[in-house]
């Protein structure tokens, strides 16, 4: 289940952000993506999710691999915490919660209304969603913000384990997740789309064309 | 980095369209100027309803052109989203006003002239509804365009609800029809139909339909080439930004 | 995609979840059209099957901008997007739920504001017809206005201007069907016309929205 | 000028009326070309300057 990106280049409203970027994440290993905010890297994750087209190049991976988490964790307040579990085992075909519940230690939540949850618990019940994918392939875009050190170490873990399962990670993340010897870190910065010397000037002294 | 530019260029548009505009505009007012005021001047007044019939000169060019604008915006909405040509995604931007401003005319013209025959400004006739729709969908088209800021997001959802549009038009027009029999006179110019408008009055009446066309046509091209100016000033605009 | 479903179901119901607001805007609609027309119950019979059509028509405008702006808020469509389920998919359910939490409730409110109209006997059947066949129509149409202006800031007052138009073959059908029905004539020519638009919507309809959502999900 | 009839102030309204539109739609065209096009040149004056 490797995930392969041949010389990307992506967008945003229109601009190109990143270009030429090349990498693989292999199964059992995990790709951490460091850059100043803003360069693209929730970009770069939205287009290898699939979310949005690229301008160049292409994203290889098998279909249905992808288990994709963001900023917002697509809790529904007014369900309980088992029942939006519930929600997406079902939509995702399947079974069961508890591994999930266990994974991120929100047995004692369960029943509770996702809206009474604090922002930690929250965070960690979009996480817990994760497991319940059965995606091997998770592209996560700063999945630890609003998370105690502790539930990091939790979360730390539960990638541990994914590897060790044979799943891989695309992980944006500032945070050094202490993941051990396989990880690479990729550092975007390079790749930032130079005002591009683009063909078809308008006319004469245009020196891109439309952008 | 081969921008997604080549898949368009407006290039040669810009350069077409510097040599083609001013032909088509001169040429645009020669014809519109000369078919009004033939028609204006030189026809005589029609027996049953006298010199109203003079505004058939711009109530049926009008009408005319307000169908095939959104005709226009159809094709090239489908180029858009097939094609990915930028200069017909802003083509269709820019047609859209002169295409809302030819449903006004027809609707106004319209009202105007019905009023001495039938007695009311607006009766609800179907094809004079027909227009009242259709200057609708004009309107929540434009809306569209101007409720979305990035360019590619706003040409492509524009494009499905032009097409969209036109099916739900086409509906409406036949809907319209069933719902309220006419008061509207039969077509002037009609291709299937024999008997037409007199030639003393349809000459004059196509060399108005060539006025309105070409004026169309002029505009067209004036106002995709601001379009095209304004979107490549907010792109340097941008990445000015970006630094 | 039951899942779905039954999870935007149970949310409807649960509190806060709008299941009577279009119902409550229908009654206020049907309530002041005598206060703004005059109780005499000629006129009102003559005009209550275009009223009641017409309120249903708005009470389904109105709850149109819900169906997609809660899930685009808290990401769920964005992992919508990301899951097996195809779009269409979701678009379709997305219009079933909104149907079945605000149009099928009309279609069994209506006669009794149509008493409140002083319906004619007849008209009641048709009405409760014509409303059945022709509110799926006005959800599928109407999920496809609230994907086009999912994410716009001020996008209620653009998706009432973008659905109405697309309103106008189903409410004169409908409405035609009503009135017919209760002067007793013969509705089969807008029934099966209503009919023809509702599957056309439903069978085509869904594509464009799932390709629109996904150009709005960019 | 044609005897217009009873009719004159149908037929000239509904011309005066369609000609102003027409005006109106040309001038707002032609600013909206001029001023666009400053702008680029401007903006294209600097990143060049």
């Amino acid at each position: 289940m490797t995930l392969t990106v041949k010389d990307l280049t992506i967008s945003r409203g229109g601009i190109p952000v990143l270009e030429g970027l090349n990498f693989t994440v292999e199964p059992g290993r995990a790709l951490v993506l460091r850059g100043p905010n803003g360069v693209g890297k929730t970009t770069l994750l939205r287009t290898v999710a699939k979310l949005q087209p690229p301008v160049e190049g292409e994203v290889i991976c098998a279909p249905d691999a992808i288990a994709y988490a963001a900023h917002s964790d697509g809790l529904k307040s007014t369900l309980t915490v088992s029942e939006n579990l519930h929600f997406w085992a079902d939509v995702f075909g399947t079974k069961g919660i508890d591994g999930a519940l266990k994974g991120f230690d929100l047995e004692a939540l369960a029943d509770r209304a996702a809206g009474g949850l604090s922002a930690g618990q929250k965070r960690r019940l979009g996480l817990a969603r994760l497991l319940v994918t059965g995606r091997p392939l998770w592209v996560l875009d700063e999945p630890t913000v609003s998370l105690d050190v502790a539930s990091v170490e939790m979360f730390a873990d539960t990638v541990r384990a994914h590897l060790k399962q044979g799943g891989s990670a695309l992980i944006a993340t500032h945070i050094d997740l202490g993941l051990g010897e396989d990880v690479d870190v990729l550092d975007v910065g390079p790749y930032r789309a130079k005002p591009g010397q683009g063909k078809g000037a308008f006319d004469g002294d245009f020196d891109e064309g439309f952008l | 980095m081969g921008s997604i530019w080549e898949y368009a260029n407006p290039v040669k548009f810009i350069r077409t369209s510097e040599i083609v505009l001013p032909w088509v505009s001169i040429l645009a007012t020669v014809t519109l100027i000369a078919g009004l005021v033939w028609g204006f001047f030189f026809t005589p007044d029609d027996y049953r309803q006298g010199s109203t019939v003079k505004i058939i000169y711009l109530h049926v060019p009008s009408a005319l052109m307000a169908i095939n604008v959104w005709f226009m915006m159809l094709v090239t909405s489908l180029i858009w989203l097939i094609r990915r040509h930028h200069v017909s995604a802003l083509a269709a931007k820019a047609a859209a006003p002169v295409g809302i401003i030819m449903t006004v005319i027809a609707l106004v013209t319209g009202a105007i002239w019905g009023q001495p025959m039938w007695g009311t400004w607006w009766a609800w006739d179907p094809r004079l509804t027909s227009f009242l729709i259709l200057f609708l969908f004009y309107l929540g088209y434009i809306a569209l365009w101007e409720a979305i800021d990035n360019p590619d997001t706003a040409a492509d959802l524009t494009s499905v609800l032009c097409i969209v549009g036109s099916v739900f038009a086409m509906l409406s027009r036949y809907a319209v029809n069933f719902w309220n029999q006419g008061l509207h006179q039969g077509a002037s110019l009609s291709l299937d139909k024999e008997e037409n408008v007199a030639d003393v009055f349809s000459t004059p009446l196509y060399v108005c339909i060539a006025g309105f066309v070409l004026l169309f046509i002029a505009l067209v091209f004036l106002r995709t080439r601001t379009e095209i100016h304004r979107r490549r000033t907010k792109a340097l605009l941008a990445r000015e930004r970006l630094g | 995609m039951i899942a779905l479903l039954v999870r935007d179901m149970r949310l409807a119901m649960r509190a806060g979840g709008g299941f009577g607001l279009g119902l409550a805007f229908f009654l206020i609609v049907t309530v002041l059209v005598p206060f703004g027309v005059g109780p005499e119950s000629g006129l009102l019979a003559k005009i209550a099957p275009g009223i009641l059509w017409l309120g249903a028509l708005l009470a389904c405008l109105l709850s149109l901008d819900r169906i997609f702006a809660l899930d685009w808020e808290d990401g769920s469509l964005d992992l919508l997007a990301t899951s097996p389920l195809p779009m269409e998919g979701v678009v379709s359910v997305k219009a079933l739920a909104h149907w079945l939490t605000t149009g099928l409730p009309l279609c069994l409110a209506a006669p009794l504001f149509g008493l409140l109209l002083s319906l004619p006997e007849a008209g009641y059947l048709w009405l409760i017809l014509s409303l059945v066949i022709g509110t799926p129509a006005l959800s599928v149409i109407g999920t496809f206005g609230a994907a086009l202006t999912v994410g716009l800031k001020r996008g209620g007052l653009l998706l009432s201007l973008l659905v109405l138009p697309l309103y106008v073959p189903t409410l004169i059908f409908g409405a035609e069907v009503a009135r017919r029905g209760a002067e007793g004539l013969d509705t089969m020519t807008p029934l099966l016309m209503l009919g023809g638009i509702t599957c056309g919507t439903i069978a085509l309809l869904p594509f464009a929205s799932a390709l629109v959502l996904r150009v709005n999900l960019r | 000028m044609p005897d217009l009839g009873k009719y004159a102030d149908t037929v000239l309204s509904s011309y005066i009326v369609s000609i102003i539109l027409l005006v109106l739609l040309v001038l707002v065209s032609l600013l909206a070309a001029r001023k666009a096009r400053a702008e680029l040149e401007q903006v294209e004056e600097r990143r060049r300057g």
